[in-house]
């Protein structure tokens, strides 16, 4: 636990200019044809950066295992929303014999 | 208040009667802002599960969509966002550190950044007004993915542009042609933009009134090492805003862009 | 007034029997719980009442005790699932060979179409000792297809086809309610099933006043919404051939494979640039609000007897994705060339009786 | 500080949270988490009655099965209104905004929430989603149903639906901000020694119910914001003519509105829990199992939502893993039952009010939950689904659990608000007309249910009348009932004897402040240095200050 430290105005440099790297990246992708990846990759590319700004800027990196836990526990409830109902509309052609 | 002699300690100004000290203050503040941001993150997931269903439905018509709307000024959007995120991040590092006047900048040029945001957005929805790509038969004059009201057609993929057919209007029960197919499913493609775009649009406008209140604050002199909680607590609701938009680029701007080029 | 007091819903189906032995076992396990906990309450209540001089024995747990009624609890449940689902499977397969039965909901009324072209509102008339599958649909809002008798339920669905079927085994009528509320006249969606022997049944058909068997009116719609002027047999034809399609996987032009059920028809007719089959351009206009559901129906049913071979195509496969490339049949042979720019006179089908629907 | 005994008799505390000040102000601007519950207790119970009167008018329209009393129209409205107003503005926010709001900060030994004003807000928010509501319904209704289901309700109705969504939406944002103050100050507020292993179980359960509310409630927003755009603005989400899945609306509705049956029902046991050790003067049986348990429903509450759409065109898989999931729901619920019963043994029971109560909610959730068992079981769910079974079904947990235990622990802890007893003779006899009354009107509709009856009808086929004439006969006997309460409460506020700090002997931290609290709860903040539920010998030294 590093208690009440937090990052200092070069790190926050650094994270800004990965953030911009990132959306360059996800922009300059999108152009390419990878198939079924380029969703893929751009959403990778999403996460990462939305986890640069979760952890980074907005200090859970630098906080307690709660807030940890509570972000956890929200990302958890979507993807139970999420697959959930997938799996209805993605089986739905299956029919029992 | 006959019996609250109950806290003997430092008592800062800003300590609320019902905690202890300024740090549990602090910690309950953010454990609750960290709280009501899940409440956010379920709103928008309900939108974004809907939008992933809809898209695995239509998808020719998710792309035709997409396609039409201006990939560049999306792009130039998440950068600003994610600028302002940065200043938004420095200004909370000001207020800890108890650089009032740099702080107030930060905070100005946040704002500044959010409105430039803000601009660019109205700019993208008035375009899609003149392309008549309004969905519902409501607002504006109607939904029609031809851009046919203002008869410049830029705005379909190539799947409708190859089949256009300049059908007679008037009659009601004649078959729509194949492109006008597309065209029609591209409207839930529309609702999911503005739908997505507006919530979050929505969230930035409240965003920058909270910012105009912390810019105040922080001018008055309120913020410095011992107390900064409410300047965290905006940057907090700043940069969700600004995780929303990340996700919404990609999934709203750039689907199967390589088909069709900028 | 005659007392009329039942307590037990009409047998009337093969299904019945399982449902009701399912339910009485659950009505066991209920009453034998309630009376359990309620005797317990009441005992200890009267057992333990407060009486000076006497004082409460301090228990703080059992884990063994926790253990037990979780698992005992977990063990019962697991057999009304397992039992819940094997009735419930079975409900969901479909019947090989059934009588077809076409059923429309709509605000607020039931209407079905028999197979001989027959047609009811409102009324049902099925023989006993005979799978019936009725396929639904909705015109409107969601509606629900209920016999309790048979215990069969469906939502049926706007823009979707689902089916339910039933094997009737009791000559009588039944109620046939609307379950999913939809608006104003919900209670009054309200029908019977008439069940027949199958000799009454029969009668009843030939009484039956039908302009043709249903495949023959949609043959009919076939010719006038002027499907007929692209889906030809012959190699110039702008669509694909349909004979034998009925029941039969198709590719697409995105190479998927999916089979041409009754859903896939009416989404081909409704949205065809959906799913386009490979080779083909998607050129063919919707028939979004100018063709009824039931002339929809009738023509699924046309084309089902255009390959009367695989008349119950989801009997003999599983899931579309067994389908091997091999199986698919090749109705491309006919690709052609389509010209770039389609005249507006080409998108459209030619409308040869003239008459606009 | 004087302990109540039998032979100092008790006396009301010079100042307390009611008459620190006075004047409309002073409740209306009020931050006192006590005063925030005084409003939310008489505003759910307008509520309360106002959808009581929707249902007698129902009951009175079905003893006759022509439709003779009402049209089909108003017949819609009724039920609509009637599930709205009780869904949304009675129960959810019942036991955590009145009986939640004014225990769980004292309990955990705290002056206040950790939000006050967001608390308020809270309220403000229930009162105009309220207004929207009632706007709804006296300028003509709306006949949706509660469950708004769509296309009907998006493109078909010409009621007034949307504002009654609002109403909805904007009711849910209050029940947001009641969990949301919850979570915070059961995280950060506790008092000394107040460890996770010490809350009582009434604060565990509210702190689950508070996550359904925090996770659930923004999906239900979202979902009405949807219908109301679709209905306003005819943008295709829901309707197929405009490209729309109506089994979406489904998905989302159900994602928030299954959990939120625990939402209610989680702070009902949490009463329960309770009143049972209290009156048994005895230890909760298996502390941190209930306590558990709690949290198990509440997480496993979210992935069975689709057991409510098993004939509406799901796929055959997702209906199979939706019903093996909803077991999993049954299990945590029967540990309860189970611990409260074995509370009860070798106990030294005292049957008043609000054990009465507890013992009827025992019993009828007994009934509700088990019942539970027959909709998730796949074959036989499709027969009863939609049906009055159903309807028996949720109110056997609504009504027989969670009206039951709302009513206990009103009586419980009316004392403590209010520094006066109610009388318990009165008393005694409403919780016995409650439960007689309950069981006559919603038993026959189990009958009812597997006979075929479907629920929402508005006229039925003849044979089923004598079930629900008796049914109709039993809710005249169940509104006497629930209308004896508001009699002796109010005739307690003035004449009831005088309460004391401990009238139950119970333990816990709100008896051992005065009875009514003063505004910041305890002259001093209390350490705490026992489990809870510390019945037996030494029961009377459970602080230290």
């Amino acid at each position: 636990m590093s208690g009440h430290s937090h990052p200092t105005p070069g790190l926050y440099l650094v994270i800004f200019l990965a953030l911009v790297v990132g959306t360059c990246l996800t922009w300059g992708i999108a152009f390419k044809d990878l198939g079924v990846w380029n969703p893929v990759v751009a959403l990778t590319i999403a996460v990462a950066k939305a986890l640069l700004v979760v952890l980074f800027f907005m200090h859970v990196h630098y906080s307690s295992k709660l807030t940890k836990l509570t972000i956890s526990a929200g990302v958890f409830w979507l993807m139970i929303m999420i697959t959930m109902s997938l799996s209805d509309y993605l089986t739905r052609t299956f029919l029992p014999q | 208040m006959s019996t609250s002699q109950t806290t003997t300690t430092d008592h800062h100004p800003a300590l609320a009667h019902q905690f202890d000290s300024m740090e549990q203050q602090q910690d309950a503040s953010t454990f609750g802002m960290w709280v009501f941001l899940l409440t956010e993150l379920m709103m928008f997931g309900g939108l974004f599960t809907a939008y992933l269903i809809y898209r695995l439905k239509y998808y020719p018509a998710f792309v035709a969509g997409s396609t039409s709307i201006s990939v560049s000024w999306g792009f130039a959007n998440t950068l600003i966002l994610i600028a302002s995120s940065f200043t938004m991040a420095m200004s909370v590092w000001a207020a800890q550190n108890g650089k009032r006047r740099m702080q107030v900048w930060l905070l100005l040029s946040t704002m500044v950044l959010g409105s430039a945001f803000l601009g660019v957005k109205a700019k993208e929805y008035y375009d899609k007004w003149d392309e008549c790509h309004i969905p519902g038969h409501v607002i504006g004059k109607g939904f029609n993915a031809w851009g046919g009201c203002s008869a410049t057609n830029k705005s379909l993929g190539n799947i409708a542009e190859e089949i256009r057919d300049p059908k007679e209007h008037g009659n009601p029960n004649t078959p729509e042609t194949a492109a006008e197919q597309i065209a029609r499913q591209t409207e839930i493609f529309f609702s999911f933009y503005f739908l997505m775009t507006g919530l979050h649009a929505f969230h930035m406008v409240i965003g920058l009134g909270l910012l105009t209140w912390l810019t105040l604050r922080a001018r008055h002199g309120d913020f410095g090492p011992a107390y900064y909680t409410p300047i965290e607590l905006g940057g907090l609701y700043w940069h969700f805003v600004d995780i929303v938009w990340i996700f919404l680029f990609p999934l709203l701007y750039l689907i199967s862009r390589h088909q069709h080029g900028v | 007034m005659q007392l009329n007091f039942p307590i037990f819903p009409e047998q009337a189906s093969s299904m019945a029997g399982q449902v009701d032995a399912l339910y009485l076992f659950l009505v066991l396990i209920t009453t034998f719980f309630s009376l359990l906990v309620a005797i317990l309450i009441l005992f200890f209540a009267i057992k333990y009442r407060r009486t000076p001089g006497r004082q409460a024995q301090q228990i703080h747990g059992s884990t063994l005790l926790e253990i037990i009624w979780t698992v005992i609890p977990l063990g019962i449940s697991m057999v009304i699932f397992v039992w819940g689902a094997v009735i419930y499977y079975h409900m969901e397969r479909p019947p090989s060979n059934p009588l077809e039965i076409y059923g429309v909901g709509k605000q607020w009324m039931w209407k079905f179409q028999h197979p001989g072209g027959q047609r009811e509102i409102n009324t049902l008339h099925v023989p006993t000792g005979r799978d019936v599958k009725v396929t639904l649909i909705s015109q409107d809002v969601i509606h629900s297809f209920f016999v309790p008798a048979f215990r069969v339920k469906q939502d049926v669905l706007p823009n979707r086809y689902v089916f339910t079927w039933f094997k009737a085994t009791q000559a009588g009528t039944y109620h046939l309610f609307c379950s999913q509320y939809c608006g104003t006249k919900h209670s009054g969606m309200i029908g019977q099933v008439v069940v027949m022997t199958p000799e009454d049944y029969a009668t009843w058909l030939a009484s039956g006043k039908a302009e043709g068997s249903l495949a023959s009116l949609g043959e009919k719609s076939f010719q006038q919404y002027g499907c007929i002027t692209c889906h030809r047999p012959d190699s110039g034809a702008r669509g694909p051939n349909l004979e034998g399609v009925y029941g039969r996987p198709v590719r697409l032009t995105d190479n998927r494979v999916v089979l041409a059920d009754d859903n896939y028809i009416r989404e081909s007719i409704l949205e065809p640039n959906a799913k386009v089959v490979s080779g083909f351009q998607s050129i063919m206009p919707t028939f979004r609000g100018v063709v009824s559901e039931d002339e929809i129906i009738a023509i699924t049913e046309y084309l089902k007897h255009l390959s009367p071979q695989q008349a119950n195509p989801l009997n003999n496969r599983s899931t579309p994705t067994e389908i091997r490339d091999s199986e698919v049949p090749n109705i491309q042979q006919q690709n052609r060339q389509q010209p770039a720019q389609q005249t507006p006179q080409g998108t459209r089908p030619a409308n040869p009786s003239g008459k606009k629907p | 500080m004087s302990t109540a005994t039998a032979i100092v008799t008790p006396v009301m505390p010079e100042r307390h949270y009611l008459n620190d000040n006075y004047g409309i102000r002073s409740w209306l601007l009020t931050k006192d988490h006590k005063r925030i519950a005084i409003l939310y207790l008489f505003s759910i119970t307008f509520f309360f009655l106002i959808g009581g009167l929707f249902a007698s008018l129902i009951r009175l329209h079905l003893l006759t099965p022509n439709g003779e009393l009402f049209e089909a129209d108003t017949y819609n409205k009724l039920f609509t209104m009637h599930g709205v107003n009780m869904v949304f503005f009675f129960l959810i926010p019942s036991v955590p905004a009145v009986l939640g709001n004014f225990l769980m900060p004292i309990m955990v030994g705290t002056k206040d929430l950790a939000f006050p004003k967001i608390n308020l807000l809270s309220w403000y928010l229930y009162i105009v989603g309220g207004t929207f509501s009632m706007a709804a319904m006296v300028s003509g209704g709306a006949d949706s149903g509660w469950t708004f289901y769509a296309p009907l309700s998006s493109g078909y109705l010409k009621t007034h639906v949307i504002m009654l969504a609002v109403g909805v939406i904007i009711a849910g944002f209050s029940s947001i901000f009641t969990g949301l103050n919850f979570i915070v100050t059961v995280h950060r507020m506790r008092a000394p020694g107040m460890t996770w292993g010490r809350l009582p179980l009434f604060v565990w359960s509210n702190y689950a119910a508070s996550l359904i509310m925090i996770l659930g409630t923004p999906v239900i927003a979202i979902t009405l914001i949807l219908l109301a755009l679709e209905r306003g603005f005819h943008i295709g989400i829901f309707d197929p003519k405009l490209g729309g899945d109506p089994v979406l609306f489904q998905h989302m509705f159900w994602f928030y509105s299954h959990p939120a049956v625990y939402i209610m029902i989680l702070p009902g046991m949490g009463v329960i829990s309770e009143i049972v050790p209290c009156f048994s003067r005895k230890r909760i049986f298996g502390y941190s199992f209930v306590a558990f348990s709690s949290i198990a429903i509440a997480v496993f509450g979210f992935v069975v939502w689709a057991h409510h759409m098993f004939v509406a065109g799901i796929s055959v898989y997702s209906a199979l893993v939706f019903s093996l999931l909803s077991y999993a729901v049954a299990i945590p619920s029967a540990v309860k039952v189970f611990n409260w019963t074995a509370t009860m043994y070798k106990g030294s029971i005292e049957m008043s009010t609000p054990m009465l109560y507890a013992m009827a909610f025992i019993g009828l959730f007994t009934i509700g939950g088990l019942t539970g068992l027959f909709l998730a079981a796949l074959g036989l769910d499709i027969h009863i689904h939609d049906t009055y079974f159903v309807i028996a079904h949720f109110h056997y947990v609504m009504v027989g659990g969670m009206v039951t235990a709302y009513l206990g622990g009103l009586h419980f802890w009316w004392p403590k608000m209010t520094g006066r007893m109610y009388p318990e003779a009165p008393a005694k006899l409403a919780a016995l007309i409650t439960f007689i009354g309950f069981n006559l009107t919603f038993f026959p509709q189990f009958i009812l249910g597997y006979m075929g009856m479907p629920r929402r009808y508005w006229a039925y086929p003849p044979e089923f009348q004598v079930l629900n004439v008796l049914s109709s006969a039993g809710a005249s006997v169940l509104a006497v009932g629930f209308l004896l309460p508001l009699l002796y409460f109010a005739w307690s506020l003035k004449y009831g004897e005088i309460a004391g700090n401990n009238p139950w002997h119970a333990t816990g931290l709100e008896w051992e402040t005065s009875s009514p609290p003063p505004t910041h709860n305890f002259h001093e903040i209390p350490i705490v240095t026992k489990d809870p539920y510390a019945y037996g010998k030494d029961a009377e030294v459970t602080v230290v200050h």
